[in-house]
């Protein structure tokens, strides 16, 4: 773990100067109680993930999965964890960092509601007073999150600039705290934002591959081939890869390996973008049809580091697109960044069909719903599971209860052969509401 | 490190617009009836999607101008078209400053999914000052350019001969201080109360505790955010500023003009108003310090 | 754990004639599998329950509840569980256990949706092809299940009967598998029915006290005072009981002790029934106004069992009532109203209003939003802490996402203090469904 | 024991109708019209609100006759206004045996979060077949009492001499047939296929086999479950069969005539000629039974 502030070119601190004096306070106490276990933090952190997230978590071997591609694939249980989603991991460890520097009370953004809920859990658990920033749009796309958000006791407010979409709610966020920075602390929900936070998040949601990478070794004595996450801002893929990254091989990793040529001697890491509808833009409008940006962003700078991002030619950030709302960003962690220009891990996408069909796929196979986020996972290694080695994680970041709506939707516009015909919902319920 | 001069013989009036809003046309009439008013130095914003540091006005401003059209490139135009005397800061967010590429040393623009990165003679800060100086820009101020990461910056700042402006928060303390001593140049700007831009109704009494604290810098000291009237401006350059930044006040009046559908002639002439009432209470101020101090 | 067929004056196997084969070969698989773990079926189904359904799962120490009732309060997490309630404890066992047994294809009925989606999960995870039936009414309160079981690959098939709630589809399961019970196994949803249902359905679900027992010392070095579960058909009831019935105290109890009044030396149990907006009934109407068939109910034979349930004075079954769709059933499994009468379990229960506020009480105070079912168990910890002792465990049967329309609605219509104001849900999302 | 006699000659029809569907008059009517079409036994329901063991059919049956006030007082007050000689069988569900309390004998009625409960003399089968036996009624089936709980209702019947019948399924087989052979009397009702009450369009294969496995019994076999027509009929009886039930065949008359609003008389009439009709059918396959057989 380090506290640079940058990883390679990534990263840094770019914000406004009111909010930097915080940002050393928080390296500060991340250092301390983070890096030092200070005050038995880490201890605490622990404790608190097993008894009020439920840790550890299976790595479930998916049997129907493994026989369709023919290689032993296995689940990273986190939609488990309690909130259903990894993001718990984060939440909880920074409202309870912000509890030991004696803060007052807790911001937070969120898109698809995953991380406002985590914190609001989180908030709720410690005894903090939270707020949350949410986009009109999302708060319409995402009702049952918010219902659960202003169940644990958080006030949600409403984000009506831009598309009402994740990126302005982080801006709100950031704009709340650049007021209320003295007694309040902004939970970013991803690896990104300004250093401390890339490495901070990091390192709470690397307990995904600390036990990952332990219950690998136990049931199949060895270490996986292979490990794929989605990577929205890329908490779920930085922690899933966490432990994993110094696994690397001594050969140089070419693409598109095919079964049987693939190194045996290091954990191959895929990071799995939301390839939306197409993969290209549309400079005129300032829209993505895609959150892509490992595979076709460029460098730049936004919501305080150094990072790949959607942007057009004269660096306004761009409309980013997925059908899933929690990897609907412009931008990426930067450590990640880092980790794809070095080589050591691969970015790869798959569109919003692929993400869907993999959905209903897992569901039916295995008896797990997964978050359509996670379901660009199974997109991916639905499409290329002979370039994969024999041996795949795959994290399943956080459960589809979430998404009934948007699947329900989606799923009625396309032709999925692998989607259930739900029509008994539509003739028992009507055309009322969910 | 020319911008100094205008503060040195009576308080400056410094406002802030949004560079094309509503439109190029009239943001060139408001820019240069700010002049009229009595403005010293004119903070024109570069409008970035993403303004994390502004309040609903600003925000309200940016969006407008990139609405109707502004990009880096028209921003230099738009100042190449300005016939204004007192010198012009640009204010913006540094993804633009960093993405930016001048048009005839860099390549021909490419869109972003297939434009390659980092920084080049070309492209960068270095590409940017040099561009902004030819179009009579003489300084900036980087809202989310903190004075650790603005190397690059103020190295192409020194070679094109600009300021580069920093802010000052009420939370700046300590070591940080140090180092924006060290790189500031022009003014330094004294954001007078946490939070976003935006005009308030009264000024924050952590305004002296902040000048306080830069009190023995060899910069002017400007104050901004949330000043409004002429009692604020008063109040600030007699508690010892060396100029006064008023922003949201005036894009209000922009703002009111353009949702009223208000004649550009009309729109100037509410902004001159208001930015003599904010530049006689500047020197009101100036007055009742040195009555005081003197 | 008993192969007997009743418990003391209850239970039995009160089925048309077509069943009994299938019941006597199911009560065969259930002795020779389940108690006598014949072909490693007992490790089979400890081992899918902690992979796929992440077990084991944690007793959390409530922090903010054992504050405001000044006694060590835990929550013993089956919401963790994979599905969100304990149900899936059950579901896995029997599904496994039809495997074991060759049968082709599983059926099961479902109320509030959640002993469908866990049926449903665990088939698709074992690969068996699943219909569940669902009362029309239950179907449109409680859709975001339906779309789980489909999604799941189930069949779901609504049931038009009576007021088309549990008891109806109860009924038509049955009916099923009247016709095809060669083949298919029905996974009752709860410890009722005929032998050897209550009693099989028990032992999955013992796995709760089994930990929570061990967890209970291994947390506070001694055995709790009190142990809460809510009933409906009470297998979360039961399988929080199982061990700890024998953790009884010599001297008989009596209700209504007060603080420091209570036998130290024995664990108390309390099933808390949903009291509903009444204990009384409409008799003319044929509708009890709750579901407290173990407070109110009269001995009689429903579903295939001797046992407390809801009835007028002809015998006619009454339509139950409760705010929770998965206590709305108007009998009790018989092992159950066994315990009542030999004293050893204590009935009580509360009435909607108070499982409401205990809904938004916990989810606030703890960051745990329980099912509505669960609730109750928080309701009656609130009216009654202090006679509890100084160490209490409740079980949070399940998670509340699924209660999001109930609870938004009777909240609506209530003035409670702790419920949060919703008016963001309502102004953001305009008067669109969820 | 006395049911036996009604298969001694020639092969029984055995109608099965609610009581009270959908009134008390039509449903009164409609038994003696069964009658008049040649019933040898009418199995008369007592509706209960859990009918599991019935198809849609029946199930509606139990509905109307419920809606329209149908409870087991009303019910032996119903069987005693009937005017008929063949005798009555009561086919209910245990619940309502169980909960039985007699008007006489008994308390009065207690509401039910009041009742008391457990069997007395007054109160549970022994109560229940005394005041059937009091009414006419000859025999029982409870099609949720198998043999292994039908204890305390085959003393009662002992008691009152009364005839309980039990149903074998196709799926019965081994030691419970033995038990269920120790206690029936009347007649076995041999259930054609698996499944629910319900009228269907062929006679299942499975039929030939169950009555093979009751053969030997001393006791008169009759088959029920999915016969619909006259040939259905023929063929049961043909395959060995002492008699015929004939359920949702009727009730379908019944259902269809209520829906229509046709007058009691007409649907009477249709029901006692469909009667005739599954009757001829029987005394048509007991013919060829003889000519294949002897
Ligand atoms: C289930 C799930 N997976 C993944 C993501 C993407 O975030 P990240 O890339 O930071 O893991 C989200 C964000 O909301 C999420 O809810
Ligand atoms: C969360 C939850 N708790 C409790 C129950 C009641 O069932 P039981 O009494 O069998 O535990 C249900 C039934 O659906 C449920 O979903």
């Amino acid at each position: 773990m380090s506290t640079d502030k940058t990883f390679g070119d990534y990263g840094g601190q770019y914000v406004p100067e009111s909010l930097m004096p915080a940002i050393e306070e928080l390296t500060d106490a991340y250092e301390r109680y983070v890096l030092d276990d200070e005050d038995g933090f880490m201890d605490e952190f622990r404790r608190r993930l097993a008894d009020f997230g439920g840790r550890p978590l299976p790595l479930q071997h998916a049997e129907s999965l493994s026989a369709r591609y023919d290689t032993a694939v296995y689940l990273k249980r986190e939609d488990l964890l309690h909130g259903g989603a990894h993001k718990l991991n984060n939440a909880l460890g920074q409202v309870l960092l912000a509890k030991y520097m004696g803060k007052e009370r807790i911001i937070a953004e969120t898109g698809a509601g995953q991380h406002g809920t985590a914190t609001a859990m989180a908030a709720a658990h410690l005894d903090m007073p939270c707020e949350i920033y949410m986009g009109e749009t999302d708060i319409r796309r995402q009702r049952p999150n918010v219902f659960r958000m202003r169940t644990n006791g958080a006030e949600v407010t409403p984000v009506t600039t831009g598309r009402g979409t994740l990126k302005e709610a982080i801006s709100e966020t950031m704009r709340d705290w650049a007021t209320t920075v003295e007694t309040t602390h902004y939970v970013i929900g991803s690896v990104v934002g300004p250093a401390p936070f890339p490495a901070m998040v990091r390192d709470f949601q690397a307990v995904i591959s600390e036990e990952a990478r332990e219950q690998a070794i136990e049931k199949e004595g060895r270490l996986p081939d292979a490990v794929l996450a989605c990577a929205g801002g890329g908490s779920n893929t930085m922690g899933t890869f966490a432990h994993f990254v110094d696994d690397d091989g001594a050969e140089p990793r070419s693409a598109g390996r095919s079964s049987g040529q693939r190194r045996r001697d290091g954990v191959d890491l895929y990071a799995v973008e939301a390839g939306g509808s197409s993969l290209s833009v549309d400079e005129e409008e300032g829209v993505a049809p895609n959150s892509a940006s490992l595979s076709t962003g460029d460098e730049g700078v936004l919501h305080g580091a150094r990072t790949k991002l959607l942007q057009d030619s004269h660096g306004q950030i761009m409309e980013s697109h997925s059908v899933s709302a929690g990897l609907d960003y412009a931008g990426v962690g930067p450590e990640l960044a880092h980790l794809v220009d070095e080589g050591r891990v691969e970015a790869v996408n798959v569109d919003d069909d692929s993400a869907l069909a993999a959905f209903h796929r897992l569901s039916r196979d295995e008896g797990v719903i997964p978050a359509l986020e996670t379901a660009h996972a199974f997109g991916y290694l639905e499409e290329h599971h002979d370039e994969l080695g024999d041996f795949v994680v795959v994290n399943v970041s956080g459960r589809g209860d979430k998404d009934l709506e948007t699947v329900l939707e989606e799923t009625e516009k396309r032709d999925l052969d692998v989607a259930p015909d739900i029509s008994v919902l539509r003739s028992a319920a009507g055309e009322e509401g969910m | 490190m020319a911008l100094e001069r205008v503060f040195a013989d009576e308080p400056a009036f410094v406002p802030y617009v949004a560079a094309g809003d509503p439109s190029d046309e009239a943001s060139i009439e408001y820019v240069e009836a700010l002049e009229r008013g009595g403005a010293d130095v004119v903070e024109l914003g570069l409008p970035f999607s993403e303004p994390i540091a502004e309040g609903s006005t600003i925000q309200g401003a940016v969006a407008r101008a990139l609405e109707a059209g502004m990009t880096p490139q028209r921003y230099f135009e738009f100042v190449e078209e300005l016939d204004v005397d007192v010198p012009l800061v640009c204010m913006t967010y540094y993804n633009l400053v960093y993405q930016y590429e001048h048009p005839e040393t860099g390549e021909s623009e490419a869109v972003a999914s297939e434009a390659t990165s980092g920084e080049t003679a070309s492209r960068g800060p270095r590409a940017f000052v040099e561009r902004a100086a030819e179009a009579g820009i003489e300084g900036f101020v980087v809202v989310d350019l903190p004075a650790e990461e603005a190397g690059p910056l103020r190295a192409a700042c020194d070679d094109f001969g600009c300021d580069l402006v920093f802010v000052i928060a009420p939370t700046t303390k300590g070591e940080r201080l140090g180092s924006m001593r060290e790189q500031v140049s022009g003014y330094v700007y004294v954001q007078a109360r946490l939070g976003v831009t935006g005009a308030r109704e009264d000024v924050s009494d952590r305004t002296e505790q902040s000048l306080a604290r830069v009190a023995d810098w060899d910069v002017p000291k400007a104050v901004g955010f949330g000043i409004k009237t002429g009692a604020h401006a008063e109040r600030i350059i007699a508690a010892g500023a060396d100029g006064v930044i008023v922003g949201s006040a005036l894009v209000d009046i922009i703002a009111e003009g353009h949702e009223d559908g208000a004649d550009t002639v009309a729109v100037a002439d509410r902004l001159e108003a208001k930015a003599r009432e904010l530049k006689e209470g500047a020197l009101t101020g100036a007055r009742r310090a040195g009555a005081e101090t003197r």
